[in-house]
């Protein structure tokens, strides 16, 4: 299905462009942490340290004013203390306030961020990708109805309809072994990993509208391509049609706006954690919200999950770029609903 | 004549969509667990008292009684009444609605002023550092949560520098105005702008970034065009290629896109909203999710779809207003 | 009048050894042009010399990737990245703007004479529309469908009466138009660009290319013109600066035939009319046949024969010609067969392109000596301008010199160069 | 545009008997009759809610054509004449509006399941453009072995895939290519190969028939000759019968037997080639044949006097003779007295007036200022010369004149070319007049009255014989006009 001559053109694109080279660069080294989350997180990121929360990042130093108030002869006395607090190696993007290291929060929230991407365009584009290949091979009547639902679905931003299905279906999560713990490699860290189940759901179906409109369109015009009349003229029944010329001719836009989509969904999950709707505690968003608390006194909280954020994204969004550019798929920038 | 028709082509299309928009909404309790009577009764009430409450509410009538009456209701302006606090939900709806509309409209046209020139910068120097900064802005731009945005903007200018405020909407822009006007000070002018101008940036940046390079391939795309390149053979000057030619057409992407994307913004709103305590429909949201206080979350989802229906028939209407040509598709 | 000039650098100063009695209106001298792409460097246009007089049309003929398109976007610097004009002299005839330009840039004036590719790019932009002006093959797609075809035609006068109203400077045609115009134009359709005068001008214009109602047609929009009524606007639009050379780009091509004649009547008469020179770019020879005193050949990038109507269609010497001549099924003469011209059009990509004659590898008359070395370009027994880029101009097909292994040759090449 | 199929009618479908026409010559493979296929717009729910009619584009509007075993049949036209859509629906691969199709006598239309695909096996089509035709993510081999795929072909070898390999290589060889090329991707060929690929695909099945849709148009000429020799080559070797349709004539006459030509979806003009080359009788293919400049050096003393004018829309075609707005030999009523140009000019300013081209304002400019009863005296007077039936005629237009509007209208000296005068340019200058005045109606029935035209009123019929054309011109049957404007192709050659 990919023609030497669409690999030429990716490895040429990629040749001459130092963004998708960046790209490809940010989007292996974000994929890899998530996978080998175990192995690179120098702690178990759900457990607690009191002693040492609020440690900031290397390089950096902070001072808390702890106060407490105490009886002092008889008295009731505020007491205000101010410490320095220095950077430690053994957390080197610091710790929150419950003295869990967020350099392994940040390595384990990848993972959460990249399952949910990844599942949830899957979901969106499956969903999408089939009925917006029927109603642009249909057309007619079937088109319509299902274009009118698209548009309705259009209406409810998709960060408010996943708000409120998330909130009010619960947010079920399912406990997924992590097989290098049950293989003994880290067994240090947490046993299993949690997979926010509703989440994954529900930004598959609050997504599939792109996908739909997308693979329409190119149904639309892939249909009246000579070569499918051709197939129609040897007897070739629809189903065939749709699998061995309409599917494979609008793959490349369809994979370009799954690449944006992974991007969109990050976005969205991380704002559903930040908003408390997600059935994880070990996610970006979900720390950020977290560190506005100590927004005062350690910024880094909120800081360095938010920048995990950005680089991930713009990595991915530099590789749907760098597949658009070589690909051409003749869309534009409409795929990206990032609810954030 | 014909833009007459336009409209009300497009005025029906947005009837229909409408339609589904309420049938979704009113389905949307039937597709969840959980039954509205536990969230009005106390929780030690008796059987009679959930009886007597559903009778209230009719939900022992069969669903399409239900259905119609709600439609029914909604015709007349009628939400119902909130469960927890058992006041009107379109008094509280509309209640909020001025501060989202105000923090989206303020975030849009910042978005829109800032970016359509920076694209078109960025597509006529191509390839010079001014194309490059507006390229890694935009891109950094479009991948970075704007609540995450907003705490930053909190974390320099507000926490930091201390010149913002943080929470809350101040006077708000009609009040503020009126007090120009009324007492000839811009005391509420700039109270409002202390208040909505890390909103509005944390709102409008992505929308800033999104334009900056819908303008920016659209462009490109134009002055490659055939058209283009006859223009320029007639000797006309590349300001009006660029200008008069070029953005002109540039425009249509530029102006379906964002109609698509007038989810994410209001979208975006409520998350905004939600960082910085603006009393719009994106906390009313929140908190009517979080409480299961049905009347305020259906009647606050079917505000923000008509408004995006309005809204998209009146982006349509206004270009087909400037650039006729669509109207004759 | 056409020496070989390549390699030489005597001026176009019309004392060379004229068969027609007037100047050229155009020299072109050795103009090349190359795009550099992923593939590599492509010689889309590869020294490509000729005159153009006055009042004449002068065609170019040529099948898909000759060149001749490449050609004429050359002349009118139109050509795009990745594509650049690498070499060559455009002399353009007209003793004022030598005037202007002799003490400022004296290398770009040789007597009357001023090279276009040497002056600065703002006056070389300044001769489109008056000097220079363009027919699009397409003309749906050379509108832009989202502005009226009046107010379309209406630029193209409104920029040369300012041009005129100021000479000297490129600023007054603009007149500060912006952004902010932009905005203010959309927005309220009184304040514009183009002055009423112009519009008046615009509808006068589309009278004489003969739309009815021209008043109305103007007011409408291009995709509400049929694709002959839009191809008439579109040499109104191209009348409108009064050029001295039309370039007709292929500018029937893409209509049907009856509206293809009536096309090429109102050129016809408007080349009479105005007497002005054109030159006519189609890879149709009937159309070619129809129109043109002189034409040029092109094949691969270069002209491979030039001369009168009659010479190149009744003497031809190129196999190339000869074989294009053969390849057309004539619509009075049935013949049972065509005589099929073998293989394909070349790549023109630089690194295979070698020191050769391009066609040999199609060629029925190859002998050795075709791909030793590029032919020049020499004259034939025909009239003094027919001349040909071909050894056969100088002896006779020598059967027995034949290119050796020709026939395995072609099949290698015929799978080779896709 | 939705494709609609309720208005057919299947009646009268079904498979012919030994009595049918189409047995009735041996030789026929194909017939087609009276096809029609229209696109309806507007016809989605939005539309219906607004209560716009449908609006129909009429492509093929009552074709009807017998194609012989073994010939080549050519089918002509402008773009937009509705040849392709034709070409299309013949095959079933558009949805046709009415009409019916038969191939080897068995209704095409009311094919199903093995029997489809028995016809789909038989008859085949290749297209005109080499790019789009081909599936750019498909290797050439799996191009031309798609339809053996399709029919599971072929279905007795031991090794199905080693088969067809061997079948997509002898294909590929036959058309020129090289077997070694199958391996690569369409966009590795030149369109002159592309083009050998979609028709080695359309062998694949050993057909009977191929629809040949413009298939040299886009090549350029050395190439499109070669095309034109391996298609000649083919039908000789497989026996294949053509209908090959074109916009070049030039080509149309070197490679057919027999010609049918197409104006806004009708068939127009049916004839020999060679017949049709020399002595065309409709005026539109005579337009056509003069239109083609030809590649000599002589072409620019053949004298050309180009169709004036643009095809119609087929949403709304002209009435009677489709090709009135643009003939320049349209019939005058017997009893008037008009030169051809005058006529043609006349014709044109009402075309232009009832389409609302003409309007008001402009009627206004075409009459000069205020013209004074002088010039009314003088055109009543020479018309009383010329006229023929002056005296009824005549009396009653002047007394409307007098009465409607008052005061003698005349006509800008430019407004016809040709020389118009008498009463027929008092005509024209009445009826602007009472445009001017905002009487729309009223001009266009003036007009009308005078000037209507027996090729606005009555469609022409295709008549018997070898060499039909749908011209008043030439002899119309008066009974059966408009009733049965099928082609009996008993008679056909």
């Amino acid at each position: 299905m990919i023609s030497p001559r669409t690999l030429g053109n990716l490895r040429r694109e990629f040749r001459s462009s130092a963004l998708a080279k960046l790209g490809v660069l940010i989007v292996v080294v974000v994929v890899g942490v998530a996978v080998l989350a175990p192995m690179f997180a120098p702690h178990d990121p759900t457990t607690q340290n009191l002693d040492r929360s609020q440690l900031p990042p290397v390089g950096f130093s902070t001072t808390t004013n702890s106060t407490s108030t105490e009886m002092v002869n008889g008295s009731l006395e505020v007491i205000n203390e101010t410490n320095e607090i220095n950077a430690t190696l053994t957390y080197p993007l610091g710790t929150d306030s419950l003295g869990r290291g967020m350099l392994s929060r940040v390595i384990y929230g990848a993972r959460t961020s990249l399952l949910v991407g990844l599942l949830g365009t899957i979901l969106a584009a499956v969903v999408g990708v089939s009925v917006g290949l029927v109603a642009g091979y249909y057309r007619g009547r079937v088109d319509d109805t299902l274009m009118r639902s698209a548009d309705v679905m259009l209406a409810f931003p998709s960060l408010v309809l996943a708000i409120a299905l998330v909130g009010l279906w619960g947010r079920a999560a399912w406990r997924v072994p992590d097989p290098l713990v049950v293989a003994g490699i880290t067994p240090e860290m947490p046993a299993s990993f949690v997979l926010p189940g509703t989440v994954i759901v529900v930004v598959g179906l609050v997504n599939w509208v792109w996908f739909a409109r997308v693979a329409r369109g190119e149904a639309l015009s892939v249909r009246e391509q000579s070569y499918v009349k051709a197939a129609r003229s040897v007897g070739a029944s629809n189903s065939f049609i749709i699998r061995r010329h309409i599917l494979p001719n609008s793959a490349t836009p369809i994979l370009v706006l799954g690449t944006i989509q992974v991007a969109a969904i990050i976005l969205l999950e991380s704002a559903l954690s930040f908003l408390g709707f997600s059935g994880t505690t070990l996610s970006w968003g979900f720390d950020i919200a977290r560190g506005r608390d100590y927004l005062a006194s350690s910024w880094w909280i909120s800081t360095v999950p938010g920048i995990a954020i950005v680089l991930s994204v713009i990595g991915i969004n530099l590789l749907g770029d760098w597949l658009r550019d070589a690909l051409d798929p003749g869309i534009g920038g409409e795929g990206g609903s990032g609810g954030a | 004549m014909a833009l007459g028709r336009f409209v009300l082509k497009r005025a029906l299309q947005g009837i229909v969509v409408v339609w589904g928009v309420v049938t979704v909404v009113f389905g949307l309790r039937f597709i969840t667990p959980g039954n509205p009577i536990s969230v009005i009764a106390p929780l030690d009430a008796s059987p009679e008292t959930r009886q007597a409450i559903a009778r209230e509410l009719g939900l022992n009538d069969p669903l399409y009684v239900q259905y119609l009456d709600y439609l029914l209701g909604l015709l007349q302006g009628d939400m119902g009444y909130s469960y927890i606090s058992n006041t009107q939900a379109s008094a509280q709806v509309f209640a909020r609605l001025p501060a989202t509309l105000e923090l989206a409209v303020v975030a849009t046209i910042v978005a829109v002023v800032i970016s359509i020139p920076l694209g078109v910068l960025s597509a006529t120097r191509r390839n010079e550092p001014a194309d490059y900064g507006a390229t890694l802005f935009s891109l950094a731009g479009i991948s970075t949560p704007n609540f995450w945005l907003g705490i930053m903007l909190v974390l320099v200018f507000a926490v930091q520098l201390e010149i913002f405020k943080t929470s809350g909407r101040g006077p708000g822009f009609v009040s503020a105005l009126s007090m120009l006007v009324t007492q000839g000070s811009a005391a509420g002018l700039l109270s409002w702008l202390s208040y909505i101008t890390l909103p509005a940036l944390a709102l409008g940046t992505y929308f800033t970034a999104l334009i900056t390079r819908l303008t920016r391939s659209g462009m490109l795309d134009e002055l490659g065009s055939a058209y283009v390149k006859a223009v320029r053979a007639k000797g006309l000057p590349e300001t009006l290629v660029r200008y008069k030619h070029a953005l002109r057409n540039t425009l249509v992407p530029v102006i379906t896109v964002l109609g698509l994307q007038l989810g994410t913004l209001i979208g975006g709103a409520v998350i905004t909203e939600a960082v910085f305590d603006w009393p719009g429909l994106g906390t009313l949201v929140i908190t009517s999710i979080t409480a299961r206080d049905w009347p305020i979350l259906q009647g606050s989802l079917v505000v923000i779809g008509v408004g995006f229906v309005l809204i998209n028939i009146a982006v349509d209407t206004l270009y087909a207003y400037v650039n006729p040509q669509v109207v004759y598709e | 009048m056409l020496e070989d000039r390549a390699g030489s650098e005597d001026a176009p100063d019309g004392s060379g050894a004229d068969t027609t009695t007037a100047d050229p209106i155009l020299e072109v001298r050795n103009l090349s042009t190359q795009f550099f792409t992923a593939e590599g460097q492509v010689n889309a246009v590869e020294s490509v010399s000729f005159d153009v007089y006055d009042g004449e049309i002068f065609g170019i003929v040529g099948e898909s990737g000759s060149g001749k398109s490449v050609t004429a976007l050359s002349i009118l610097d139109l050509v795009e990245s990745p594509g650049r004009v690498t070499a060559g002299e455009i002399w353009y005839r007209n003793p004022d703007l030598a005037d202007d330009m002799r003490d400022s840039h004296p290398e770009a004036v040789e007597g009357e004479y001023v090279d276009t590719r040497r002056v600065p790019t703002g006056v070389r932009r300044s001769l489109r529309g008056p000097t220079f002006s363009m027919i699009f093959q397409d003309p749906m797609s050379s509108f832009n469908p989202s502005i009226t075809v009046g107010e379309q035609l209406a630029e193209a006068i409104e920029v040369q009466r300012r041009a005129r109203a100021n000479p000297r400077s490129t600023r007054s045609r603009t007149q500060g138009y912006g952004l902010g115009r932009f905005l203010t134009d959309s927005l309220l359709p009184s304040r514009s660009y183009v002055s009423a005068e112009s519009r008046e001008r615009a509808t006068g214009l589309l009278d004489q290319v003969g739309i009815p109602d021209s008043a109305e047609r103007a007011a409408e929009y291009p995709n509400q013109f049929s694709g002959g009524m839009l191809q008439r606007a579109m040499v109104a639009q191209a009348l409108a600066g009064e050029p001295d050379v039309l370039i007709a780009d292929e500018p029937t091509t893409a209509l049907d035939v009856t509206i293809q004649a009536q096309i090429l009547d109102l050129l016809a008469d408007l080349q009479d009319e105005e007497d002005m020179s054109v030159i006519m770019i189609t890879h149709d020879l009937g159309v070619i046949a129809r129109m043109c005193d002189r034409v040029g050949v092109m094949y691969a990038g270069e002209i491979a024969e030039r001369g009168s109507l009659t010479d190149v269609f009744d003497r031809p010497v190129h196999p190339y010609t000869e074989g294009l001549l053969e390849s057309i099924p004539d619509p009075d003469d049935p013949a049972p067969r065509l005589q099929p011209i073998e293989g394909n059009v070349p790549s023109l990509i630089d690194s295979e392109m070698g020191n050769r004659c391009y066609f040999a590898d199609r060629c029925p008359k190859a002998m050795d000596e075709c791909v030793a070395e590029k032919p020049a370009e020499v004259d034939t027994a025909g009239s003094a301008e027919h001349r040909v880029r071909c050894v056969l101009a100088e002896r006779e097909y020598d059967p027995t010199r034949a290119l050796s292994g020709t026939e395995e040759d072609r099949e290698r090449e015929a799978s080779a160069d896709d | 545009m939705t494709e609609e199929d309720s208005g057919r009618s299947r009646n009268d479908r079904g498979k012919r008997g030994a009595t049918g026409r189409a047995n009735a010559e041996g030789d026929v493979l194909l017939e087609v009759e009276d096809l029609h296929k229209y696109y309806f717009e507007r016809d989605t729910l939005t539309d219906r809610l607004l209560r716009r009619e449908a609006r129909s584009v009429q492509a093929v509007d009552g074709v009807s054509l017998a194609i012989h075993r073994g010939e080549t049949l050519g089918l002509v036209g402008e773009s937009g004449c509705g040849k392709s859509t034709t070409g299309e629906t013949l095959l079933r691969l558009r949805e046709a509006t009415d009409g019916g199709v038969y191939f080897e006598g068995e209704s095409v239309f009311d094919l199903a399941g093995e029997d489809l695909m028995a016809f789909r096996r038989r008859a085949g089509i290749v297209f005109q453009d080499p790019y789009s035709s081909l599936d750019p993510r498909m290797t050439v081999g799996q191009l031309v072995a798609e339809p053996l795929s399709v029919h599971g072909e072929p279905a007795d070898a031991e090794n199905t895939k080693e088969a067809r390999r061997e079948r997509v290589d002898e294909l590929l060889e036959r058309v020129g290519l090289s077997h070694s090329q199958r391996d690569r991707y369409p966009h590795e060929f030149s369109g002159g190969q592309r083009q050998r690929v979609g028709i080695a695909r359309a062998l694949a099945l050993e057909p009977d028939f191929l629809v040949l849709d413009e298939p040299v148009s886009a090549l350029d000429v050395s190439v499109q000759a070669q095309i034109l020799n391996l298609l000649a080559d083919l039908q000789v070797e497989f026996d294949l019968t053509y209908l090959f349709i074109a916009h070049d004539l030039s080509v149309v006459r070197h490679l057919c037997d027999r010609v049918a030509v197409m104006y806004l979806g009708e068939i127009i003009e049916r004839g020999p080639t060679d017949e049709l080359f020399e002595e065309p009788r409709h005026p539109y293919t005579q337009a056509l044949l003069e239109s083609v400049p030809r590649a000599r050096s002589d072409e620019r003393e053949r004298a050309i006097d180009p169709l004036a004018g643009d095809v119609p829309s087929p949403r709304d075609p002209p009435s009677g003779c489709r090709f009135r707005t643009r003939c320049p030999a349209v019939i005058p009523p017997d009893d008037l007295e008009i030169a051809q140009e005058g006529y043609r000019e006349v014709m044109d300013l009402r075309e232009r007036l009832e389409s609302g081209d003409v309007d008001a304002e402009r009627a206004r400019e075409l009459l000069a200022g205020d013209g004074g009863g002088a010039a009314g005296e003088g055109t009543t007077g020479s018309d009383r010369s010329n006229g023929s039936d002056e005296s009824e005629h005549g009396d009653r237009r002047g007394r409307r004149r007098a009465s409607a509007v008052g005061e003698e209208a005349r006509l800008r000296e430019d407004v016809f070319e040709a020389d118009l005068a008498g009463e027929n340019r008092a005509v024209v200058a009445e009826a602007l007049n009472s445009l001017a005045d905002g009487e729309r109606a009223e001009a266009i029935s003036i007009l009308r009255e005078r000037f209507e035209s027996v090729c606005e009123r009555t469609p022409p019929v295709l008549q018997d014989g070898p060499h039909p054309a749908a011209c008043h011109l030439y002899d119309q049957p008066t009974e059966r006009r408009g009733a049965d404007r099928t082609e009996r192709s008993a008679g056909d050659d």
